[in-house]
């Protein structure tokens, strides 16, 4: 498993393929999608609401639960330490310093979330237990990172040396056993990196009493605990104004460049990629459609689709020019009603023959590592061989 | 006013679990048995045949010493002009014209059972939607105006929950006696329909003319459980006024009793009914367990016959047996089918109702 | 401060309620058939006597004059009857009248009657709350698998099934076929443990304990099956909601153990709305006593109203009626309580 | 419709729409039992004294951050919430104060058209039915006259007349928002309260409401209040925009004058956080504003945006500003217009970052970009 990729790339991601098995059927949530992660960079994702942006994430770091799971793809992770650990007991899942998590036992994978991958989520309000402190919460980020490296080993134990009876009684009695006094104070410290003013006394305050804002730099601050290399963010700033949407912006980027980390930024705000992004992958039902450096998606858009989105987007220093929106509706991916054609062919103004079969991830002619999934990236619209729209009158479209 | 929407979520619930197939055939048994009691019951409820008293339900043999008369090589041994008998232990078995056996009066079993369903599911439907009626209509009115108005009807709620359901129930029946006690006339019957059924069958005939209802249990039954619907109702106004729908409507000029009933009322109609027919389990439980205290008026009950059979608890264990086995099976079954509803269209109002 | 703000604004709703209850208490007796004096005269007594027993027990004043002192009598009777407990002597009327059957006092016969009625129910909650809990973890978390199946049917049968009915059959299988528990009646002889903790006998409650128990197992089980069955049902479905929820996500996200997250984050959100349900459910517990006492000949107060209101002896049936609201509205205000101070969501304002 | 039976367009001096001094404040706690225990209930002010207008024909955008009261004035205005105080005079009458008749009328000529698309339909009634439910509260049409003008209201906002016996769970949002507009329409109303219509879409679909919107509104001349917090929308829509902070309106002007002369530090602050979809974005720190939006239950004394605004000053914690007039009907709530208040001598508060130079800081932001 050789494969060309840049000499400083964190992680790779390959044909990473997620099903949900529904009542209504499979649905192709993520469809071999491939991306790559470079150290000290931040990578957007840009979709709309169904285009499989988090999911694609949350199978990354193998969070995703029933019913839905990730049926295929690997996940390259640069690390020399893990990747020594392994080469003997499972030599294929080892190329060099990279190691497949696919391959790996779950304990395994678990024990990665923290020290090498974290992940922030849209509402900060429902992802903080509302009965517990918010100085607690993060603690526990600490604590478990703490008990990790003192013995390696117990990482993968169940209860990490914390008994189940202890468990059951402190789940009645609020006790603090778990966390330790010193991940407290790390919690405090981290509260304060984050720019929350007063941390010891917000530390013991709950997610109720915290505004929006404040939680969301409460959660980066849970994500940092475990000193992360790839931070995902899947809609950081979506459920923020915008004003407060900026402090978090220039959190992200104080403390991106400061440590030094990746960071996956999910979004569906072209203009939140484009403050924050160096390279860019576009989404559209379930695959990346083109892929690139900020400069060549935004400047070169090459797919017909991310083209109708740069269109769509009313310009705020701009009013004048009428909207040209993309036509129909987002296709629903259920496995049986998927045709095999290029998803976007029926909404696609550039729709011609070469679409009826499912086009593959080219790169676009003079730039180096811009690809699209669309026979534009490398051919020319001919305007004989174009589908009209009856071809796909079948559908329930508009 | 049932949207196809929820008539697929409803079919498909069912084909995923077996449990809510399992609920509704015996809720349809149940429903069946009931109605056509006078077709179905083997024998008249009433009827007592004291020498078949006691006699075992199928499958089992009742052991019981009984004087027998002693015999040598096939003649029966005098002595001073006396017959000698001598205690012996005679096994008697069931017989199949009285599957679930007799009671201590040897009336058979299982058409007092039959019976028995009519006055709990008539008890138990009727009894919830008197409970419905006037439940949802506090709930909603308390719930769509708010303020004063919703304090006042959700405060005398509270007094109304302070008293145990039971508790309260037997204090009113203490007081209303069977002033409402209805004899309704069995149309089966007295149409002569079940009578020239029976008699083709070779069945005895002679079925109840009429089925004695217990009005006032009805009426009890009621005054203490429309206190959930007003719960649930009340918690659905509340959110569905702020529904932009509901918005929508008072925007295009719809007075308040129009908002109520086209748009408030239709959508708060699923957890109602799922509650329904956990309320329905609900009361058939408090209806036997009145009619076991004794104070319901109905000739033939579940209850009252599981207190009738606490005499025999040493020698004729069935006679209690069997009708608590029937409202196990009856309210399981309407339970299961309350799940169902609820799984498949609205998970929302889990603890709510009670006996 | 917000709690003591707090509770007294659940102390003045519940002094609604039970003014509440004690009007629709004195309502029933008046829309009662019959005349409740005749309880206590033979029908053909000559009129003078009936006047005279009449005017003793106030019935021929106006309705609102009745009204009146029936509820002036408990308001001015309850707070006296606590000061005479803070002080030991004896409780004295509470305002509830003298029982026509028996002349005593109605509070003392309640009182008496009471203990037997608590240890029934505190006992099949702690038998609910034991079993039950662990139950619907256990099936929550490993779903589609034996425990999970199990619980569901247990579950099921557990509210399905009538109790007096339950009560019954054990006593036919498990009294008089296998002679393993006693058939009823409390015997007299056998020490209530709460009338022997009340007065403080501590030693004659410890060595008398194992035989109360042996009489107090079937009528536990009895009453506890409902209860244990709906808080299983409650806690599994709890359970597998708050599993859905994204902060569990996050948490696993954090890299916690999958036990941590489930036991400290997960079960602890599940138990806590289990409060507020397991309060209103304290009524159905309540009936439930009173069933069982019949089924049992448990002295309790159940058996105490199912008599008073058999024998038409009104104000017996006022007395407990009142009594058993009363003490379900405290249990109430302390279930709210004791849910807000768990519930660091809800303030107390 | 005429209000008193004259002629159609009978005349009103002012504009379509006239609010003066709009206040709608929310109590808490002020249940039976709270009076009993002599607590009084606080008020939370959402919309504490707003005035704007919104001529024939024009579209008002109304725009500012979650918790600004921009959804509760727009509902107010409709009378579909009850007005703690203040006015609103539609075609020279007062809503508040409408007799049944009258407000028979109002309620055609004004309607509304909301955000959540899964939540502003009711699922029980078939998209037919919820289209021409208007027409049945005002008996104005019967069964196939209002089958028929169902098929071609859903026609006009780009569905097809087979979709009248559906129901609403059989649409994306972006149709479910189109299935709204049409039953606003249905009554053919003179003014349309947009709240918020197309936050809830994806951009794709956005961009299809808001191209029938504008073609609606030439075909009907219609007016519109389009409440938003996205501000590339609001300028791609709006004639006029007013600017609310915490309750009240902090700029009203032309859109041109809003957006590239801006006079208030809050609405400076909003375009500069603005991220915009262009390459030369890379990189840029938008978060000038501090700290979070204080709440309204007791908000700060003075102008309300001296807790977070970069040039805050001792005189801005004093008195209200009033509304200043920076030309051609723009008006900012701001001292810094007026070069000699007091203003300009009092100390700077502590967070205030930039120092006080020249009058309007607004100009910069605009002309940087291309």
């Amino acid at each position: 498993m050789s494969h060309t990729g840049h000499r400083d790339d964190l992680l790779r991601v390959e044909d990473l393929t997620t099903r949900f098995y529904t009542e209504e059927g499979q649905v192709n949530a993520v469809e071999s999608v491939s991306f790559d992660v470079r150290d000290n960079e931040i990578l957007g994702i840009v979709g709309e609401s169904g285009s499989g942006k988090s999911v694609t994430a949350l199978s990354a770091i193998d969070l995703v639960d029933s019913p839905g799971e990730v049926t295929g793809g690997e996940v390259w992770l640069r690390d020399a330490e893990l990747a020594e650990e392994f080469r003997g007991e499972s030599p294929d899942a080892v190329d060099g310093d990279f190691v497949d998590l696919r391959q790996l036992p779950k304990g395994v994978r678990r024990s990665l979330r923290g020290p090498k991958f974290s992940m922030i989520f849209q509402d900060p309000m429902s992802s903080f237990n509302p009965s517990l402190t918010v100085g607690e919460q993060i603690a526990e980020a600490v604590e478990v990172q703490r008990r990790a490296s003192a013995n390696p080993r117990s990482t993968r134990s169940r209860t990490q040396g914390y008994g189940l009876g202890k468990l059951l009684f402190d789940s009645v009695v609020p006790g603090r056993e778990y966390t330790s006094d010193e991940s407290r104070e790390r919690a405090v410290e981290l509260l304060d990196q984050v720019g929350i003013p007063d941390p010891v006394e917000r530390a013991e305050e709950y997610p109720h009493q915290f505004s929006g804002g404040m939680l969301q730099r409460a959660m980066v601050a849970q994500a940092l605990a475990g000193e992360p290399d790839v931070l995902f963010a899947d809609e950081p700033t979506t459920a923020l104004d915008v004003t407060i949407q900026a402090q978090i912006l220039d959190l992200l980027r104080d403390i991106q460049q400061d440590r030094g980390m990746s960071v996956v930024l999910i979004t569906h705000d072209l203009g939140v990629i484009a403050r924050m992004c160096d390279r860019v992958g576009v989404m559209y039902a379930g695959e990346i459609v083109e892929r690139g450096s900020l400069e060549a998606v935004f400047d070169e858009p090459t797919h017909p689709y991310t083209q109708g989105l740069l269109g769509s987007i009313p310009d705020v220093d701009d009013p004048a020019p009428r909207l040209e929106p993309i036509e129909g509706n987002v296709p629903n991916l259920i496995d049986s009603e998927m045709p095999d054609r290029c998803y976007f062919a029926d909404r696609c103004p550039k729709a011609m023959e070469s679409c009826l079969e499912h086009p593959e991830e080219r790169a676009v002619e003079g730039e180096q590592g811009h690809t699209a999934r669309c026979v534009l990236a490398d051919g020319e619209y001919d305007p004989e061989r174009a589908l009209d729209e009856s071809h796909f009158e079948g559908g329930d479209g508009e | 006013m049932i949207s196809p929407r929820t008539l697929r979520s409803l079919k498909r619930g069912l084909n995923r679990n077996a449990l809510a197939k399992v609920g509704i055939a015996i809720v349809v048994v149940v429903l069946l048995a009931a109605i056509f009691a006078p077709f179905v019951a083997p024998d008249r409820p009433g009827t007592q045949n004291l020498n078949e008293s006691r006699q075992p339900p199928i499958g089992f043999e009742k052991a019981s010493t009984q004087e027998v008369p002693v015999q040598e090589n096939g003649s029966v041994v005098f002595e001073d002009g006396q017959i000698v008998t001598e205690n012996r232990t005679v096994y008697e078995n069931a017989t199949w014209d009285h599957p679930l056996g007799t009671d201590g009066t040897g009336r058979d079993i299982l058409s007092r059972l039959i019976y028995g369903a009519r006055v709990s599911l008539l008890v138990g439907f009727l009894g919830t939607g008197l409970a419905m009626f006037v439940g949802v209509t506090v709930g909603l009115v308390a719930g769509y105006y708010r303020g004063k108005v919703d304090d006042m009807l959700m405060r005398s709620a509270d007094v109304m929950l302070a008293f145990p359901s039971i508790v309260l129930a037997i204090a009113l029946i203490g007081v209303l006696d069977d002033a409402l006690e209805q004899s309704i006339p069995d149309p089966f019957v007295v149409t002569g329909v079940a009578p020239a059924f029976r008699s083709a069958l070779g069945l005895p005939t002679g079925m109840p003319e009429s089925t004695v209802l217990p009005g006032t249990i009805i009426v009890v039954v009621a005054l203490v459980n429309w206190v959930w619907f007003a719960r649930v109702a009340r918690g659905e106004a509340l959110s569905l006024r702020e529904e932009s729908y509901v918005k929508a409507a008072r925007a295009l000029g719809a007075n308040d009793a129009t908002i109520m009933f086209r748009h408030v009322l239709p959508n708060a109609i699923t957890p109602i009914l799922v509650l329904g027919t956990i309320q329905i389990a609900a009361i058939i439980l408090l209806e036997s367990s009145l009619s076991f205290l004794g104070f319901s008026s109905a000739n033939i009950s579940w209850g009252f016959d599981i207190a009738l059979g606490r005499k025999y608890q040493s020698t004729a264990w069935w006679i209690s047996a069997m009708p608590g086995l029937a409202i196990v099976i009856t309210v399981i079954g309407l339970n299961l089918v309350g799940d169902w509803l609820r799984d498949a269209l609205d998970p929302g109002i889990e603890g709510e109702g009670g006996v | 401060m917000s709690l003591a703000r707090f509770l007294i604004k659940r102390l003045l709703q519940g002094v609604f309620v039970v003014w509440g209850v004690i009007t629709i208490v004195f309502g029933l007796r008046v829309i009662a058939p019959g005349d409740p004096a005749n309880v206590l005269l033979p029908p053909d007594v000559n009129p003078e006597v009936r006047q005279q027993v009449v005017a003793d027990l106030g019935l021929n004043e106006p309705l609102y004059v009745q009204y009146w002192d029936f509820v002036t009598g408990i308001a001015a009777g309850v707070p006296e009857g606590l000061y005479n407990i803070v002080m030991g002597q004896p409780v004295g009327g509470l305002g509830l009248g003298t029982s026509l059957t028996t002349g005593t006092s109605v509070a003392s016969r309640v009182g008496r009657s009471l203990p037997a009625t608590l240890e029934l129910a505190i006992m099949a909650t702690v038998v609910a709350i034991i079993i039950a809990i662990p139950l619907g973890v256990v099936s929550a978390t490993n779903r589609h698998s034996g425990p999970d199946y199990g619980a569901t049917l247990f579950s099921l049968a557990g509210i399905s099934t009538p109790n007096f009915w339950l009560g019954v059959m054990l006593i036919i299988v498990l009294s008089v076929q296998f002679n393993l528990f006693p058939t009823s009646q409390r015997a007299i002889g056998v020490p209530g443990i709460f009338d022997l903790l009340l007065a403080g006998q501590l030693e004659a409650a410890g060595d008398g304990f194992l035989t109360w128990l042996w009489y107090i197992t079937l009528p536990a089980i009895t009453l506890g099956t409902y209860f244990t069955a709906l808080i299983t049902r409650l806690t599994r479905s709890g359970m597998l909601d708050e599993l859905g929820k994204t902060y569990v996500r996050a948490s696993r996200a954090k890299g916690l153990p999958e036990s941590l997250v489930r036991y400290k984050h997960v079960l602890r959100n599940t138990l806590i709305p289990i409060i507020t349900v397991v309060g209103l459910q304290l009524g159905t517990l309540v009936g439930g006593a009173v069933i069982t006492e019949f089924v049992f000949d448990w002295p309790g107060l159940g058996q105490v109203l199912i008599n008073s209101i058999n024998s038409r002896d009104w104000p017996m049936v006022q007395g407990s009626l009142i009594v058993i609201s009363v003490g379900f509205v405290v249990v109430n205000i302390v279930v709210d309580t004791l849910y807000t101070l768990v519930n660091p969501r809800v303030g107390f304002d | 419709m005429s209000f008193d039976g004259e002629t159609d367009d009978e005349e009103y001096d002012g504009s379509l729409v006239e609010v003066e001094d709009l206040e709608k404040y929310y109590y808490e706690n002020d249940t039976l039992f709270d009076r009993v225990l002599g607590r009084d209930p606080t008020a939370v002010r959402a919309v504490d004294g707003v005035s704007f207008e919104v001529q024939e024909g024009e579209t008002l955008g109304l725009v500012g951050e979650s918790g600004c009261g921009k959804s509760t004035t727009s509902e107010t205005l409709l009378g579909l919430r009850e007005a703690t105080g203040g006015s609103v005079r539609f075609k020279g009458h007062d809503v508040f104060r409408m007799t049944g008749s009258e407000r028979k009328v109002f309620r055609q000529d004004a309607q509304i058209v909301f955000q959540d698309p899964f939540s502003s339909l009711d699922p029980r009634m078939t998209v037919g039915e919820i289209v021409t439910e208007g027409l049945r509260i005002h008996s104005l049409a019967g069964g196939a006259e209002r089958t028929e003008r169902a098929k071609d209201l859903l026609e006009r906002v780009g569905l097809s007349a087979r979709h009248a016996d559906r129901y609403p769970h059989e649409f994306s949002g972006g149709q479910r928002q189109r299935i709204g507009i049409a039953r606003a329409l249905a009554l053919d109303p003179e003014f349309v309260v947009l709240d918020e219509p197309v936050s809830a879409l994806d951009v794709s679909v956005q961009a299809q409401v808001l191209n029938l919107l504008e073609d609606l509104q030439e075909e009907f001349g219609l007016t519109y209040l389009f409440v938003a917090h996205d501000l590339s929308v609001v300028r791609h829509i709006s004639d006029r925009v007013a600017v609310m902070y915490l309750g009240k309106i902090v700029e009203t002007g032309p859109v041109d004058q809003i957006f590239e002369n801006p006079q208030h530090p809050y609405t400076q602050a909003l375009l500069d956080s603005v991220p915009r979809a262009s390459v030369d974005e890379y990189g840029r720190r938008g978060g000038t504003l501090e700290g979070d939006v204080p709440s309204p239950r007791n908000p700060p004394p003075g102008c309300r945006f001296h807790t977070r605004c970069p040039h805050a000053r001792d005189a801005c914690t004093k008195e209200l500003p009033p509304d200043y007039d920076t030309g051609e009907r723009h008006e900012a709530a701001c001292f810094r217009v007026d070069e000699d208040h007091e203003y300009w001598e009092s100390e700077p508060l502590p967070h205030a970052t930039e120092t006080g130079e020249g009058t309007s800081v607004g100009g910069g932001i605009a002309d940087s970009s291309d």
